[in-house]
């Protein structure tokens, strides 16, 4: 029975830990790297310290998390000493990186090769901060200078992540055909009131919606551009348990991350997810995790 | 978010204030909640009163903290949880061990086969003294009130074996001085962490110590769990990430 | 206590029954403003009779819809029928066109008007039916042209429906200025995968998300379009009970649309809504809805 | 979406077929499911048989039907559900009127009280004979089998007031046909309604009567219920949305 996936990288299974969630600190991505997880995700990283936003920066309810912690990040040269210690679990770490232009993008994704992560994914979708993320994300030029500049400077694989709040996705992801795969899906802006107090929740207003309530515009979003594309895919966006993340490889994804997931189920949801994953092949008589990527689109 | 109406408030010490509140959450000692200031700021606080009347005790230290120990009468607490693992009860003679605020969440644990310990920089720093029916023993950096020292002055002073459980609630610094006190001897003892804390349900990583997190693996954590936690004492991150030292 | 509010027309309450769900029989409409709605959208009407997609149209989970409908609808000729009986419930009717340029926007319009519509809702927003709806309204010029062209028509007032898979909705917004409201927001382009099946469950593959899943997505559209622009919007996504109600009106909605929740809740919960309401108001001291609209924004 | 495995398909007339499966849903007589023949299109379906063993009659009509009615051993019947209202089981005497697999949802209503007509176009739509032990009258349009004429040529020959309940399913119009027979003698009677379905619960308006949802509010209606319908057996919405008359 074969579990692992090619994604560019070799993973020993597809569930890996999702930007942002429980990888800033190099202790929790080592712990989770023991913990059933084939390789984590860094938060993003930029070129500065960063203080992000002020709680609130979540708000969570039975389906869903809407967050809006405003990439803080300690800064690229502050990361090194997380990075050691994660790789200490043998595994890889792959470094999350989020910049202005092309220029900070290659800048970092130098920095964090130095480091020894094994491939570098571009968030070019983050939501809710100002002159970041989404806003460079809906530029398609941007995007590809950003992903030619980055490829050219680098000799690990490169991963871009994009972002759904956009009218045309599939322009996106073409932009960015060269990385090695494509993460879909980052958040959704959204934000939540409190009718008692009458006030947004977040201290930023708005935030990102992640967890369950996602996984349809996920779903959909990975079988498109495989479609469209056919390139590698990592399928991120409210998995919670096996039968999701079979959805997303079904619908083409090689690998999946698992962010929300982690505050339902801890960090056990790494091996839970690995017995059920074999559990499932067993009992429906897969034999190579190959022979089901993207089997809903034939 | 849930809400709670404010039914007194009481003014503990200096900048010491306890909001009382009733609410049919079920908490146990040591549980906290993450309590909403509106446009301000999210902060975590513990219970120092647990039954259906609960109260949170808070010293004020920047605008968050300010806006929740002024709330009164009429006003509405607004917040998330409870959250976190609390304290194990366990039949026997217990120490309890606070500096300055952090002997509030050690109050529900009282009862009547309890001794205590409360530190602090200066005599007004003290509060809570009324629990202990001078079973206790107070400790200023400045001897401004009680023993002259520190929390260690103070522990030196009893005899640990008696104590079937030793439980410790402060500044991480004074918990790391209590746990190298007792960690040769054989005593058990349980310790409530406080980390900078973001999102109070285990996702941003601000508050983890050796890959768990003090927001939902803890805030309590005994000491046998803690001797595998080199980052004790040693390291944290701050808010935006950076690693510190201590 | 005020509970009635003005969005062009005047509504005894702000629960308005949404397009598309029990709406293209006249009887059935008849029946749910008898129980509660204090008016109804008509599902989106086209130029000819539509048979729409074949089943599966629908997709549901506790917390969402999946529909692909395809605007199956019996032309506008053949809908003059169904208002009349819905109409004899002496409450508002709003007629709900879909088409593909401005041409036939106005001419559906004004065929709604003259069966006797209160109002006209442009459908600019349907995610899953190629060459309507989503498409048109990703192209603000169209956009505005379609709202100039009807607006000069007919003199009845008009509505905007916009469609959240959009990278802008702003500038969306912005080019359906002219519209005397706002709704916000349609379905948001999602799918399902079957895993055992091994195939896309709705007939169309691609349908449009709805339900609790979206309503942050949703209070998030009426908060920034009423905060960029100020007008008059009526909330719509994911509303299940007076809580969720509120949300959208101190968001900045001057009435709200109720579409999946029927599902969960059958057609009673239009009864139930208005009781809450009032027993909300009371409990809260609000004595007029007016002072509610938008107050998170202040 | 749900997935029984297949155990069995019997073939029970000319493209009529019962497919055997094996399910946890408690079903009650008269609930119905939306089977999905994948790539095809999704139809509701009643049930024949309901205990821990479910049976589905299916007549072939289309593709779907036919997909179903083809299912075999080994296979899978995707569907959701169950939905519906069911019919509502009185103490007494029964009568089941069905037109052709109209009968087949009648089945488990069957106990040793009761009596049954079968009507059909011809000899071959005539299914289910069996469960009735003769006590059973059956009537085609074409006297191939049975009495020659319509369902009321049966009903005719029976004296209506024995009975404490009417059951009925089949096309509306042969429906309209008992109700318009029995709708001023006091009898008791529920009427199972097929309309054209796309959903199965309740939002999509393809299958209403009156304002009542046939997937939801039905498929079960009393004679009560019917008396107010004025759409029954005259008016219904196609696919499209478009009104047709009977
Ligand atoms: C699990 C947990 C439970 C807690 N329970 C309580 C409680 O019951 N009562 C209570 O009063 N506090 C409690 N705290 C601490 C409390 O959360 C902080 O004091 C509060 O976050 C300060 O927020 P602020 O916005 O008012 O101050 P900030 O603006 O965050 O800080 C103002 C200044 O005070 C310093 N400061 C802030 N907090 C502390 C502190 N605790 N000790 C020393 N210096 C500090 C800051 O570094 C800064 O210089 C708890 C913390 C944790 C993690
Ligand atoms: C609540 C409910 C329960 C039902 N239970 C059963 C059941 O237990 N067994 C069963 O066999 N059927 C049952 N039906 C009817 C069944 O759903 C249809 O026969 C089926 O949808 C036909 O689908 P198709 O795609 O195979 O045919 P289509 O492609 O939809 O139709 C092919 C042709 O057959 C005609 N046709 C389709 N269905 C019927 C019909 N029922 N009567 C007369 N002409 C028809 C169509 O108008 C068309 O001309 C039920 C219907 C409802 C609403
Ligand atoms: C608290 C939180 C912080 C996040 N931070 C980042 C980040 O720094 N970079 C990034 O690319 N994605 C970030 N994300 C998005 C996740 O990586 C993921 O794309 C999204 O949450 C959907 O997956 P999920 O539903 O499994 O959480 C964050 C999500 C959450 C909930
Ligand atoms: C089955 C179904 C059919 C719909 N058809 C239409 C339609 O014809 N026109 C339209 O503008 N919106 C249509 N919608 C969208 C709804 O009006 C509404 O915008 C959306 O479902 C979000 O609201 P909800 O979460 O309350 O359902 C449809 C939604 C559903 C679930
Ligand atoms: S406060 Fe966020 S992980 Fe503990
Ligand atoms: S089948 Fe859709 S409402 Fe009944």
């Amino acid at each position: 029975m074969k579990v692992n996936t090619d994604i560019g990288i070799k993973l020993k299974n597809p569930f890996m830990l999702a930007s942002g969630i429980l990888d800033e600190n190099g202790y929790t991505m080592e712990r989770i790297l023991n913990n059933g997880a084939s390789s984590t995700v860094t938060k993003s990283i930029g070129m500065e310290e960063r203080r992000g936003f002020d709680p609130p920066v979540i708000y969570h309810d039975e389906n869903y998390i809407i967050n809006a912690v405003g990439l803080s990040n300690p800064g690229i040269d502050n990361f090194e000493e997380e990075i050691k210690i994660a790789l200490r679990s043998g595994k890889p770490v792959i470094g999350s990186i989020f910049g202005r232009d092309a220029e900070e993008f290659s800048l970092l994704a130098r920095k964090m090769e130095s480091y020894s992560v094994s491939a570098i994914e571009l968030n070019l979708s983050c939501p809710h901060v100002k002159g970041y993320g989404m806003e460079v994300g809906s530029d398609p030029d941007l995007v590809s200078e950003i992903v030619s500049e980055v490829k050219s400077k680098v000799s690990i694989p490169v991963f871009s992540k994009l972002s759904p709040n956009t009218s045309d996705i599939v322009e996106e992801a073409k932009a960015a055909e060269k990385s090695d795969a494509l993460v879909l899906i980052n958040t959704i802006k959204a934000m939540k009131i409190d009718i008692y107090a009458r006030k947004p929740v977040l201290s930023n207003v708005y935030g990102g919606l992640s967890g369950a309530s996602i996984k349809p515009v996920g779903i959909r979003y990975v079988y498109e551009i495989k479609k469209e594309l056919n390139k590698k895919i990592i399928g991120v966006g409210g998995i919670e348990n096996i039968n999701d993340a079979i959805e997303y490889i079904m619908a083409g994804a090689s690998a999946v991350q698992i962010g929300s997931a982690v505050y339902k189920y801890g960090i056990g949801i790494f091996n839970k997810l690995n017995n059920d994953l074999n559990e499932f092949f067993i009992k429906n008589n897969i034999n190579d995790i190959e022979d089901i990527i993207g089997v809903a689109l034939k | 978010m849930k809400r709670a109406y404010i039914i007194d408030n009481i003014t503990e010490g200096k900048n010491v204030n306890t909001v009382v509140f009733s609410t049919d959450d079920e908490i146990k000692p040591g549980q906290f909640i993450m309590a909403w200031a509106p446009g301000i700021n999210e902060i975590p606080l513990s219970f120092s009163y647990i039954n259906k009347i609960k109260k949170i005790t808070v010293k004020i230290y920047g605008e968050a903290s300010e806006y929740i120990a002024h709330l009164k009468r009429g006003d509405y607490l607004y917040y998330s949880g409870p959250y976190g693992k609390p304290f194990t009860i366990v039949p026997g003679k217990k120490l309890l061990i606070g500096a300055g605020t952090g002997i509030a969440p050690l109050i529900p644990l009282i009862d009547d086969n309890t001794y205590g310990i409360i530190s602090g920089k200066t005599a007004d720093d003290i509060i809570f003294e009324r629990y202990f029916n001078n079973r206790l023993k107070i400790v200023t950096d400045d001897g401004s009130y009680g023993m002259n020292g520190y929390v260690t002055t103070a522990l030196k002073t009893l005899d640990l074996n008696e104590f079937d459980m030793l439980y410790a609630c402060g500044p991480e610094i004074m918990l790391k001085t209590v746990y190298d006190y007792i960690k040769n001897m054989d005593i058990n003892a349980q310790f409530s962490l406080e980390r900078s804390m973001k999102c109070g349900i285990g996702l941003c990583d601000s508050c983890s110590i050796n890959g768990y997190q003090v927001c939902t693996d803890g805030p309590v954590f005994s000491i046998e769990q803690l001797k595998n936690m080199d980052e004790f004492g040693r390291t944290r991150l701050q808010y935006s990430g950076k690693r510190i030292y201590f």
